[in-house]
């Protein structure tokens, strides 16, 4: 019986001692009539080599283009000795560190991991993860409303992710949170700081801030926090964790004391594509609405001798311990990606982490000069990170689905999120995006538009 | 002088020295003078004060930690409602093929019909196990799972005009997610209480139920390790009140393949695929909560799902589905998670399924059977266990003054994980037992062993129970310290601004 | 009674019981009458008492146990002469792609172009990094590498009728595989001794070569840890009298990319990959034993190794070289190996060679110096390191009875493996201490640190350090005993013939 | 600097320490003639992305057809757990346990592996690896020849496995020791009672005797090690390990006390193909022999306070004591290879040994059923495991080739080292090839033969 060790005797033994002649006996409390019908529709047991068998075909049906598609999914080079060391059993297998003496391995690297993303964002206190960045991003709005000096709406950006917005919306509505979107300017690709101003008179509980921006457009963000708060808004940025090691971190925004609440997706940092998941949530906030932060959180303390140890810590914001007045009701998180995170940080670096986004950054460079003569250019005029939209003479899933047959992922079609911008392929570089490979990808346009 | 104790592992940032890097990590392309010129306005000055260390450090620092836990892996982990089970290997390597793993997630459906025809055959088969119409695998964990199910309630109510239903009703013994989740759904939460043999207490609930009530959130086996005997009379009353029934799945191992949540009556459940389907559980996640519903519901599921078309395999999205409750998270949930649970159950198969209940059961019975035997008081003691069952120290800590704590640190020196203590949260000390169906009668022996040893000495030396563990890499820890200093993070000396060449 | 420390880790016999099993790892097609029919008269009767246990169990007691060790990965190993540096995980990952660890041995060469180019490159790149004429990368290991080295020199002495070469000089200090191989390749080992200041003695060379002299088989640094400095005298010495020189390349580590082998003089060599190119010694191998000769060897070298033809690359077998001195194995090598020191020197690259000497030396020398200062003699005081020394503990042994096994055990307690100890067997109560160059400053600091603790402890309290180790799973453990009982297997039950149906 | 921690100041500082002022300084005792040019051979180095990009192309060049040969190396499934755990570092990057405190976990290992190894083959002792298959053979005669009552020649089967024989050869050769090849009867595929017979008066230190021999076809082992014995010769089986769960272990074989000496390939056990390596060679004896075993030893003893132990033990029989009299040269061995068979054993039990041994049979049995209507039969009448000469009309080479275009390697060309025996294809089925990986090999050996 696959993994299941009772041996006859085993069993015989069992029973014996609980004093019933059958396992069936065991279920004796289950009124008779809520006995399952055979599972016909579940296939009979393979083994070990029949599922690898059954698996590796699966998997060699799905194509593995040259990636150039982004929007909240990186192709970053993941380092061998991330997965390998935080798929050791130990990691592993560990349930969330309750017993805070026997996983002292997982604490220490979520406190590693708190001390890497606080100083990586400039910001005082982070959590364990949430699921996923358009997740976390509606926690902290959630989180923003309860902080709020003054109830008001919740500004989303409409140059934020859509699926961001999207998420947001749906895991906010049942607590009737006024959501209001506002424009992007048609031109640089970035907030619209007119339409921002018509919201001048509107009592506004926070602004999300994207950094960059779902075109890849890098935002004024100090502008955009100065304006927030100025109306006593609070200011949640939604940051890429690779472009932090390059550009203004969150809390030096403004001319203030910066963001409030800082959230993105963790997967840039050593978590594989995956075809979506798992990946990880971040969040990071001043020290002062620690109180309101959803998710676990480990601090450092010491044990009956003096030696530093580590452990959850405000728990009391939980479900397990404040239930229906929790901060959130998330309980498990996505704290293997967490590890394999802190692994990637401290094999990056500081110095690594910034040539990670500098390489990739000069890619979409040396691309965008690449495909210039081709006619393909941005279709905005803001500073880019790593992604820009390109502007097609044609429709983008055609010109995608024709690049796809030439072996490239030419990028994700925007024009089915937006489609006031007309045929529109949103492309990447990462750092693994060699000079042939962009000049792949030149040959794979040109072949798909001709 | 004398021989040091081998010290603790020092922070990674301890280990650093300015300038020092992991150099085989670093981008191929040199950095070029100009190449972020066009970001000028908007760099930070510094470098982030991240460890600046070598590779060897990393794997040799990181190694160090991952031998400071317990886990499945290392130890018997009898964690109660967290079915702490072997996680197959074989998952792991089939779900990190780079088939699998370096798909991008916005790539056409064309170009990853292998992978969408598993998660459509995941749906299908986890569908067929809880009797239920149709599932959607997007939840990223059991929380998440049930906040979608509540969603769907309420868009349930909402779709039919019944706008009046705010209330839900959850067990005093419940998870903690339940009631954080109704909150989350906009819920006001009414508790129900618990009949002295462990089954909801009928009167209440008949008395709770009114046009105010929009679902109960049950799970069953309940959170005290007994089967709701009254299910299908709950089911009916909760019925003709016009609410609906939510099922959390975190128990299902005790029932897998054996009943079903939709014949019980339940309109909604999330499952826990970290729990019965035995994928890591990864020291905090990630989880997969996918979530199964009746008929009627159908049309609410969150976004995307698979479904099956002409042309292949595609994910549904809102467009599809416009009164779906929507997305949940950026694209399309914990893949990963539910590659290694579709794997798990290829290899169970359907005979395979209600083995899980059988010998998960008959491991709690055999425990609870023979911890009795040595002198511990089952919190419900009429009652047969499920896969887990609930002891109460409640007797032994009014005579000696041991606590639940006590014993679960006492456990973690015989080199198993403590059960879980203090929940649900109305059984004063107790522990919450389960052993799962993967662990072998000698271990279960040793832990009866280990109990008893612990009895004793709560007995005879208490003082010692209490300062255990004992030789653990730390001893019993301060947790009031931690909430009153709140040390959150290492605080990096100023970063070092000059970087090293291209050497 | 007291709380139980943690047992020892019992034998996988011992947590087996009859029929228990493993069941997702037994073949899918089931058993059918009459399978074995034609086999009947060679069948066993049995089935062999292997254990019989869970896949749990396995993965829980493997991985316990791999706990039970000092490695790279988790502890500073400073063995001399064994050159435990990092091992990076990327060349452990792809060396395991499917696309080469699937390949069958014999299939044909225009299958595996891919695998031959990179073989074929990397004894290009071996050649040209040792300064020899050709390479093969068949032997396994640094003492088959040795064999074949050496039969290729007495096919060269007969090939051309010089056939009462019957003599191999070694000096003392030589690695024990260097006179065992020259025996297996028939050949009377001569000892050659060394000089005060750690040369070879060159008057005693003189004296020793001579018409019967085959060859000198030299490592260079020395196991003494010094260059040899008379290296370029001793060539043409050897030479004159009509021998060859084999280099023992275990120490290449010290001279990477800084000096050839080959422009020393030596006429044939071997490299230990599994040091100098980083491949994981796997608690005791598998290592890759790459031989290199001048260009008048080259028809002897080993098959197979691969040559570039018309069609793509070949390996080259008996048939093409007719003098070979043959076969070493069944296959080609150990690929899987070659694989991961191809990998490492494309990673280090031309510029990373030299850094590796450069880096190797400097932790040595500082590690010496740092020593001296608090106390230790060196074996050579008045020599430079290399990238290892050798200290000697004989003063100190002759004022407290402190011996190198002590502070060898000792340093177990602080974390740290030991060094080389005993060896060469020449220098008395010594240890032979080589940190590599992946180590950083803090780890030789906290070295230094614990030598010093050491040696406070044996001029303190000596019964302490004969102790030693007290943190590990096991204490002092007694070898005599071992050798004495000569308990070499767990002696099972007899095996229960029945087995288990298909269930 | 790849791989290396020093920074500048670190550099600074232990030069200053040493008393040097630059690393170039620390050479001062090479000969200036000696220093190395610039090694313009060796490409310029690459980070682990680029090495990551070459050896995954590499490994693209490389074929992956179902493979159906044999000949020493086995497909067998490998099940995920062994390579997962013997990758952990611990085992990993380990050296041989000389520090027995400091290695109890290999050291376990190794002794659970010999009490498995003696079990499996109903032998007194094993030891702890020796290269592979060939070299075990080989390291197996010098032993018996050490051990013979009687000096003499060493028989070797012609039904040896080719490459044995080589490696053996080349491996004794400088010991002079005479071989002698015996040949195999043409008909059933045996050792020829004949040819032995003819060499009675003949003296003879030892047999080898192969079980199953290259043919695949299981010999007569009662008669020949009655045949050697009756001749005061020692016998030296070399067997299939998989093979051993059905048949008759060697420590059984003839009426008398069995075989002196076991060695075999133990790449079947849980070891990949790896194009040939690294593998392991194994080796089992009698305890009485056991003084003159090659290669580590590992033995269970007790700690200062009693409590159980592993360590290396018998030491003095090898090179670091005895140096020119040791028992071979043998040093670093085969240990991870005996790391993963030992977990691949205990996953396997007995009983799953056996299974793998008779799927693997029954799937030739069924191989040669779908052959015989296409005319394709054994070669050889002597009962068969898991592995059939196949008489070609064709030349096998090209019948090989054709098949590889569709996909199978039908086999190794066994005439290229028979050439007496014409076109024949050596054939083998392990456990994995299921019912459509048969048929996938009739249509293209159809297809070949067309
Ligand atoms: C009974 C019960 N319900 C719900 C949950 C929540 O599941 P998750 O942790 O996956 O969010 C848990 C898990 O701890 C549980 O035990
Ligand atoms: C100096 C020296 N020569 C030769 C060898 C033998 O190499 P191997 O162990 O790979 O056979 C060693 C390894 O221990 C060594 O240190």
């Amino acid at each position: 019986m696959p993994f299941i060790p009772h041996t006859e005797a085993d069993t015989a033994a069992m029973l014996a001692a609980i004093g019933v002649d059958s396992i069936e006996a065991l279920f004796d409390e289950v009124p008779a009539t809520l006995r399952a019908p055979p599972l016909d529709a579940v296939p009979p047991g393979l083994n070990e080599a029949g599922v690898t068998r059954l698996l590796r075909a699966r998997a060699g049906r799905n194509e593995l283009p040259v990636c150039f598609a982004g929007a909240g999914a990186y192709d970053h080079h993941v380092p061998a000795a991330v997965w390998q060391i935080a798929t050791r059993g130990e990691f592993y297998s560990a349930y969330t560190p309750y017993q805070a003496e026997a996983s002292q391995g997982t604490l220490q690297v979520i406190y590693e991991f708190q001390s890497m993303l606080t100083t990586l964002l400039d910001m005082e206190v982070a959590n364990a993860s949430l699921y996923d960045g358009a997740s976390a991003l509606a926690e902290a709005v959630l989180m923003a409303v309860r902080l709020a000096r003054r109830p008001g709406c919740v500004l989303l950006p409409r140059s934020l992710h859509p699926h961001y917005r999207q998420a947001v919306r749906t895991l906010t509505a049942p607590q009737q949170i006024e959501l209001v979107e506002v424009d992007y300017d048609r031109q640089t690709g970035q907030v619209d700081l007119a339409a921002l101003a018509a919201l001048d008179a509107t009592p506004i509980a926070a602004l999300v801030v994207p950094q960059p921006n779902v075109f890849g457009v890098i935002e004024p963000v100090d502008a955009l926090v100065d304006w927030a708060q100025e109306r006593q808004a609070l200011t949640i940025a939604a940051v890429n964790p690779i472009a932090m090691a390059l550009l203004q971190p969150p809390g030096r925004w403004g001319s203030g004391p910066g963001a409030d609440i800082v959230v993105g997706e963790g997967q840039p940092l050593g978590v594989p594509l995956a075809a979506g998941g798992p990946y990880f949530g971040f969040m990071a906030a001043r020290q002062a609405h620690v109180r309101q932060m959803p998710g676990r959180i480990v601090g450092r303390t010491r044990d009956l001798e003096g030696r530093v140890g580590y452990t959850l810590t405000l728990q009391p914001r939980e479900q397990h311990i404040r239930r229906g007045r929790a901060t959130s009701n998330i309980c498990t998180n996505q704290g293997l990606m967490v590890t394999a995170a802190t692994i990637y940080l401290a094999l990056m670096g500081g110095e690594g982490l910034r040539r990670v986004a500098v390489a990739s950054h000069a890619r979409l460079r040396e691309l965008l000069d690449l495909l210039a003569p081709e006619g393909v250019r941005p279709r905005f005029t803001g500073p880019h990170f790593h992604e820009a939209a390109l502007a097609l003479p044609q429709p983008a899933a055609m010109v995608r689905d024709g690049m796809l047959a030439a072996g490239v992922l030419g990028g994700v079609v925007l024009d089915a999120w937006y489609p006031e911008l007309g045929p529109t392929l949103l492309a990447c570089t990462t750092e693994q995006r060699e000079a042939e490979d962009l000049a792949r990808y030149r040959t794979a346009l040109r072949e798909a538009l001709a | 002088m004398s021989v040091a104790r081998q010290a603790g592992e020092p922070l990674i940032f301890e280990l650093g020295a300015p300038g020092r890097q992991a150099r085989s990590q670093w981008p191929q392309r040199p950095e070029r003078t100009g190449d972020t010129a066009d970001l000028a306005a908007a760099l930070r000055e510094d470098v982030p004060a991240l460890p600046a260390v070598s590779e060897l450090q990393v794997v040799r620092h990181y190694t160090r930690l991952s031998q400071r836990n317990f886990s499945i892996d290392t130890h018997f982990y009898p964690l109660g409602s967290c079915t702490m089970k072997y996680n197959p290997r074989a998952a792991n390597a089939l779900a990190q093929l780079p088939g699998f793993a370096e798909l991008h997630p916005l790539a056409p459906a064309s170009s990853m019909q292998g992978l969408l025809q598993t998660l459509f055959e995941l749906q299908e088969l986890l569908a067929a196990v809880t009797g239920m119409a149709a599932v959607s695998l997007t939840p990223m964990a059991g929380a998440q799972g049930e906040f979608a199910g509540m969603a769907m309630i309420r868009a349930y109510h909402q779709a039919r005009g019944d706008t009046e239903r705010v209330e839900v009703l959850v067990p005093d013994a419940a998870h903690g997610t339940n009631p954080a989740t109704a909150v989350m759904c906009g819920y006001r939460v009414r508790e129900i209480p618990t009949g002295a043999d462990g089954d909801v207490d009928l009167a209440a609930l008949a008395a709770a139920l009114g046009p105010q009530t929009a679902a109960i959130m049950l799970t069953n086996p309940s959170t005290l390790g007994v089967f709701e005997r009254q299910i299908e009379r709950i089911a009916r009353l909760v019925h003709e009140a016009g609410g609906l029934l939510y099922y959390d799945g975190a128990n299902l191992n005790a029932i897998l393949g054996k009943v079903r949540p939709g014949d019980m009556g339940f309109d909604v459940l999330h499952l826990n695929l970290h729990k019965t389907f035995s994928t890591p559980h990864g020291g905090g996640g990630p989880g997969a909560g996918a979530v199964g519903v009746a008929e009627r519901l159908r049309p609410f599921l969150p976004v995307p799902h698979v479904i099956e078309a002409a042309a292949g395999y595609r994910l549904a999205g809102e467009d599809d589905l416009p009164a779906s409750i929507g997305r949940l998270s950026t694209f399309m949930g914990n893949t990963g998670v539910l590659l290694r649970a579709y794997i798990y159950a290829r290899l169970l198969g359907r005979e395979g399924m209600g083995r899980v209940a059988d010998y998960a059961t008959l491991n709690a019975n055999y425990l609870l059977a023979r911890l009795q035997e040595v002198g511990f008081q089952p919190a419900l003691p009429r009652r047969r266990a499920t896969h887990e069952f609930l002891l109460t120290l409640s007797a032994l800590h009014k005579q000696t003054g041991a606590t639940a704590t006590d014993f679960a640190k006492g456990l973690l020196d015989f080199g198993i994980h403590a059960p879980t203590i203090y929940f649900p949260l109305l059984v004063p000390e107790c522990l919450l037992i389960e052993p799962t169906e993967t662990e072998d009668r000698q271990t279960l022996d040793g832990f009866i062993e280990a109990m008893q040893a612990l009895l004793a000495l709560a007995q005879s030396d208490l003082a010692r129970l209490q300062a255990a563990p004992e030789q653990l890499p730390v001893r019993r820890l301060d947790e009031v310290r931690a909430a009153r200093t709140l040390d959150l993070r290492h605080r990096p000396l100023p970063a070092d601004p000059t970087t090293e060449d291209d050497a």
